[in-house]
């Protein structure tokens, strides 16, 4: 054992731990819930906003490079695109790269099916755009008045561009990045936002598999434990004694 | 072959994770003279890797080029300047006279600019896109303001605003962020695991 | 001379980027369209540098053989370039991002969790303190997803609100950094090209 | 309310000039607004002050040209410092971009300082890629990871580079970076290795934190925290002459803030009047 590595080891197994007791115990029981999204409910409001309107709403995942991100991106693209078939509203879906349009074209048909509106699905409008994406997605938001705008994923400056297109119509604007540098401009331009891991648990409670379940738990758990440990440590610190201060650190 | 393409890359990631890990915790001094030279290979993979954004450039503006797109002129801008780099830059490296004059007055401004441009993006956007919609967004411009705020003439004719400014960013924006810190390296831990033990593979790629 | 050339080059650049601001236009695209090249260019340069200086070499004139090793995975990463024989690439790629996914979990647990939680732990005798503490603890909680207790809801409001001032300096910086940038380019079109003032 | 309008429906080309014509004049004839040194950058100074002769310091310069304008001045301002405490400089760089930079840098040295002498008291390492792996790899075994530096020249042949043993002989890590918490992982592991960080404004936040913990002992932020630098080492520089144009940068976006908000502001109460009026009529 190397010198004070102790503590993190213990970390690092408590969250394969969970990590894996927490997926079987779904596997299980299938029971997993999570507090209250706000994006969620926003999400769901745009939508009905737009249905009132008649007019569309948009989705785009940002120009940032395929990473985890996407994975919870598709479950709340999957969740929008529902409440659009049910209420009969048009989702425009802006796409930057490649590799990710079979799987969007996948995910936007299978909500449309689950509401058994596969006929009303309009291929046309999950749109690749590769490099151009940002002038093609300005564009596209200017054209069609949107009345929603959801950007979810791995997001650099062209959600500021996007806030800025769709704040002209009023559009009710969602958006999620686990990029801090944009988190900023998100939280300053929408009606509501998924700050970083909060996306990954909206998209386990939406569609929870033993994996998404652990993901969100593990780190839970230990967010927790850490809690616990700052209020105690803090007291500690307080009366004098640094005991736990320095033995978290061994 | 089916192990090859699908099992073996699982195995590599794995084994190679676990060397590097294990020689963290636990002191076996041969793991750690291993896991310094794998260090060292995934340095060298990382600098083969820089060149691989090349294939998808080359195939998109080379087809632009073939079909006599629009933009095609635009495509020949691109690998005519993507040759010229590569041409000198592989017989001279980047010691070469040449490919400093490359780099000083076509690279270095190019970026330098193109970055710079975001300087309008953020001017149009304070003025039509930060709309001030709930409480959340008040608190964040009021804190922006105070740091804008920090220098020039109010720092001039306010004293106080450098000093509300630092208190700001020592106190609140300091502790927000630290929380901001933890989620992140608990996402960070969690990605790295599940892509440790295989359970996420699209960074493996597709094909056959 | 080649220097007077590089910077009337360089200005021609910059000022086409910058014709931006006035609408899109050829100008703008085609340095745009040069700056993808260029930058392609430069990082494949730089790539093939570090792989003579710390493998090639070494492998050959040095005798140190173990580096055929890494040349070999890293000239089969340019399968990728194929659809059909990608998968060649496959345990290059698996290696790289693990033995990453390795350094950064380790290291992450170590300088961004453990050592952040022991310096949260401070005394609670001063208002700044006090507040610090807060902030920092009630937006921890905010990241505990599955906590659905009614006592919660508050402090992770308080979270929220804490993490807003954050963004909030993080936006006021950022927008000094866009200054920064631009005032960097000024400077060159001002002073170098067009040598005004001193 | 018909001002109100216009102001809200300005074309955005108008803000664009008004804003370069604001960043143009003041660098052309500097107003000389104070700048109040704060003290995070006297703290930041403190510490490589307390460098004594000798002591072996890394210089990372691991920025690319697309933020230069921040980093440049801040690498000029801390290099000069660095030299004059008569430190031995070990240069690092990780970022593709950022070879010029580190060139530069030891040129500048070399020529300003006689008593540096390059292989016996400065050394200039080239680009290795592979980020946080890369700094994993000094820390891991930084002698078995160079073989040339950064003009060609084998590292054996550079008595300086003989005299060092691993990453744990050097006295502080200085670090001048666009990017965040990835070199800081690997280098804070080790032991004894002060840790002083320049970075980018709009990167700085996520290293606040780690700065208050203490696990970074110098911090300086953007073209601000490099203006602040130039004075303390008593050499104003671009950055310095920058400030001018900052701070009226700053007083515009956030009159274009204030600006854009009252027309939206405007505009909702417009809406919910005339919802008012339809729902009266009963048109709803």
């Amino acid at each position: 054992m190397n010198q004070g590595v102790t503590v993190q080891l213990l970390v690092l197994a408590t969250f394969i731990a969970t990590f894996y007791i927490s997926a079987n115990i779904y596997r299980k029981t299938g029971e997993f819930s999570a507090r209250k999204f706000e994006g969620l409910a926003k999400m769901e409001e745009a939508i009905g906003r737009a249905t009132e309107m008649g007019k569309p709403v948009h989705w785009s995942y940002g120009m940032g490079a395929f990473d985890a991100q996407y994975l919870a991106a598709f479950v709340l693209l999957e969740y929008a695109a529902g409440l659009c078939a049910k209420y009969d509203t048009r989702l425009i879906v802006s796409i930057a790269l490649p590799e990710v349009v079979p799987m969007t074209e996948e995910v936007v048909r299978k909500a449309y099916i689950e509401q058994g509106k596969v006929e009303s699905m309009q291929p046309e409008d999950v749109r690749f755009w590769g490099g151009s994406h940002n002038p093609a997605m300005i564009g596209t938001i200017s054209r069609e008045q949107v009345a929603g705008n959801f950007m979810i994923g791995s997001l650099f400056h062209e959600s500021i561009l996007s806030i800025e297109a769709a704040a002209r119509y009023n559009a009710i604007q969602v958006m999620g990045t686990s990029n801090t540098h944009q988190l900023p401009f998100i939280a300053a331009g929408c009606d509501a936002i998924f700050i970083g891991a909060e996306m990954f648990a909206a998209a386990a409670q939406l569609d929870a598999t033993p994996v998404r379940v652990g993901s969100v738990r593990a780190p839970d758990l230990i967010t927790s434990v850490f809690v616990v440990l700052m209020v105690v440590g803090a007291l500690m610190v307080t009366m004098g004694n640094t005991t736990l201060k320095t033995l978290i650190m061994r | 072959m089916t192990f090859i393409k699908t099992k073996l890359p699982v195995v590599v990631t794995f084994v190679g994770a676990f060397i590097i890990i294990a020689q963290y915790y636990f002191d076996i001094p041969a793991w750690k003279t291993l896991a310094a030279e794998l260090l060292r290979w995934n340095v060298i993979l990382a600098a083969f890797a820089l060149a691989l954004g090349i294939g998808g450039i080359v195939k998109l503006h080379w087809g632009r080029i073939a079909r006599r797109a629009p933009t095609a002129l635009y495509s020949a801008a691109t690998l005519i300047t993507l040759a010229f780099f590569l041409a000198i830059g592989l017989a001279q490296t980047t010691r070469g006279e040449s490919y400093r004059w490359l780099y000083d007055y076509i690279y270095l401004p190019v970026a330098a600019t193109s970055y710079a441009t975001t300087f309008f993006f953020i001017t149009s956007a304070a003025y039509r896109a930060f709309r001030i919609k709930n409480s959340y967004a008040a608190v964040l411009m009021v804190s922006a303001v105070l740091m804008m705020l920090q220098i020039g003439i109010f720092a001039a004719f306010l004293p106080i605003a450098p000093r509300i400014a630092a208190w700001v960013w020592n106190i609140p924006t300091s502790a927000g962020m630290r929380a901001v810190v933890i989620g992140g390296a608990l996402s960070l831990v969690g990605n790295s695991f599940r892509v440790i033990v295989g359970l996420e593979r699209g960074h493996l790629g597709g094909g056959e | 001379m080649s220097a007077t050339l590089g910077i009337w080059l360089a200005a021609f650049l910059t000022l086409g980027l910058f014709s931006w601001m006035y609408k899109e236009n050829p100008w703008f695209r085609l340095v745009e369209h040069v700056y993808v090249g260029a930058a392609l260019g430069h990082l494949a340069v730089t790539g093939y540098q570090n792989v003579l200086d710390i493998a090639w070499k070494p492998a050959t004139q040095q005798g140190k053989y173990l580096m055929w090793v890494p040349l070999f995975m890293g000239v089969l990463l340019f399968s990728r370039w194929s659809r059909k024989y990608m998968w060649v690439s496959r345990s290059s790629i698996g290696f790289l991002v693990g033995t990453l996914a390795a350094v950064s979990m380790t290291n992450a647990i170590r300088a961004q969790l453990l050592s952040q939680v022991a310096a949260t732990m401070m005394p609670l005798d001063s208002i700044n303190n006090i507040i610090f503490f807060a902030v920092t603890a009630s937006a921890t909680v905010y990241f505990i997803f599955t906590l659905q207790q009614k006592w919660a809801a508050p402090i992770m409001d308080l979270g929220k609100y804490g993490m807003m001032i954050a963004f909030g300096a993080t936006f006021g910086n950022t927008v000094m950094s866009r200054i920064s940038l631009f005032t960097g380019r000024l400077q060159f079109l001002l002073f170098e090209w067009l040598k005004l003032g001193n | 309310m018909a001002l109100i309008r216009k102001l809200s429906n300005i074309d955005v080309r108008i803000l664009y000039l008004i804003m370069v014509i604001a960043a143009i004049y003041p660098l052309l004839r500097p107003i000389g607004l104070p700048l109040p040194i704060s003290d995070r950058a006297r703290d930041a100074y403190a510490a490589i002050e307390a460098l004594q002769p000798g002591d072996l310091v890394f210089f990372g310069i691991d920025y690319s040209p697309t933020q230069e304008a921040e980093m440049w001045p801040q690498t000029l301002a801390v290099g000069h410092h660095l030299a004059r405490r008569g430190v031995r400089i070990v240069m690092l760089n990780m970022i593709e971009g950022a070879f010029r930079y580190e060139e530069r840098m030891r040129d500048i040295i070399l020529a300003e300082y006689p008593e540096y002498k390059y292989g016996e008291n400065i050394i200039a390492l080239p680009f290795t890629a592979g980020r946080e792996a890369a700094f994993q790899s000094v820390v891991a075994d930084f002698k078995g990871l160079y073989t040339y530096d950064l003009a060609g020249n084998p590292v054996g042949s550079l008595p300086l580079w003989n005299e060092i043993r691993g990453a744990s002989d050097f006295k502080m890590y200085v670090e001048l970076a666009d990017a965040p918490d990835w070199w800081l992982r690997p280098m804070s592991q080790v032991p004894g290795l002060q840790l002083w960080n320049g970075t980018v404004a709009s990167g700085a936040s996520t290293m606040a934190p780690l700065y208050q913990s203490g696990q970074m002992i110098g911090f300086i932020i953007g073209m601000v925290g490099a203006a602040e630098y130039e004075f303390l080492v008593g050499k104003p520089g671009m950055a310095a002459a920058a400030m001018d144009t900052q701070s009226m940068g700053h007083v515009l976006i956030i009159l274009f803030v204030v600006l854009g908000n009252i027309g939206y502001q405007a505009i909702k109460a417009d809406e919910s009047r005339a919802k008012a009026k339809r729902a009266a009529r009963g048109d709803v």
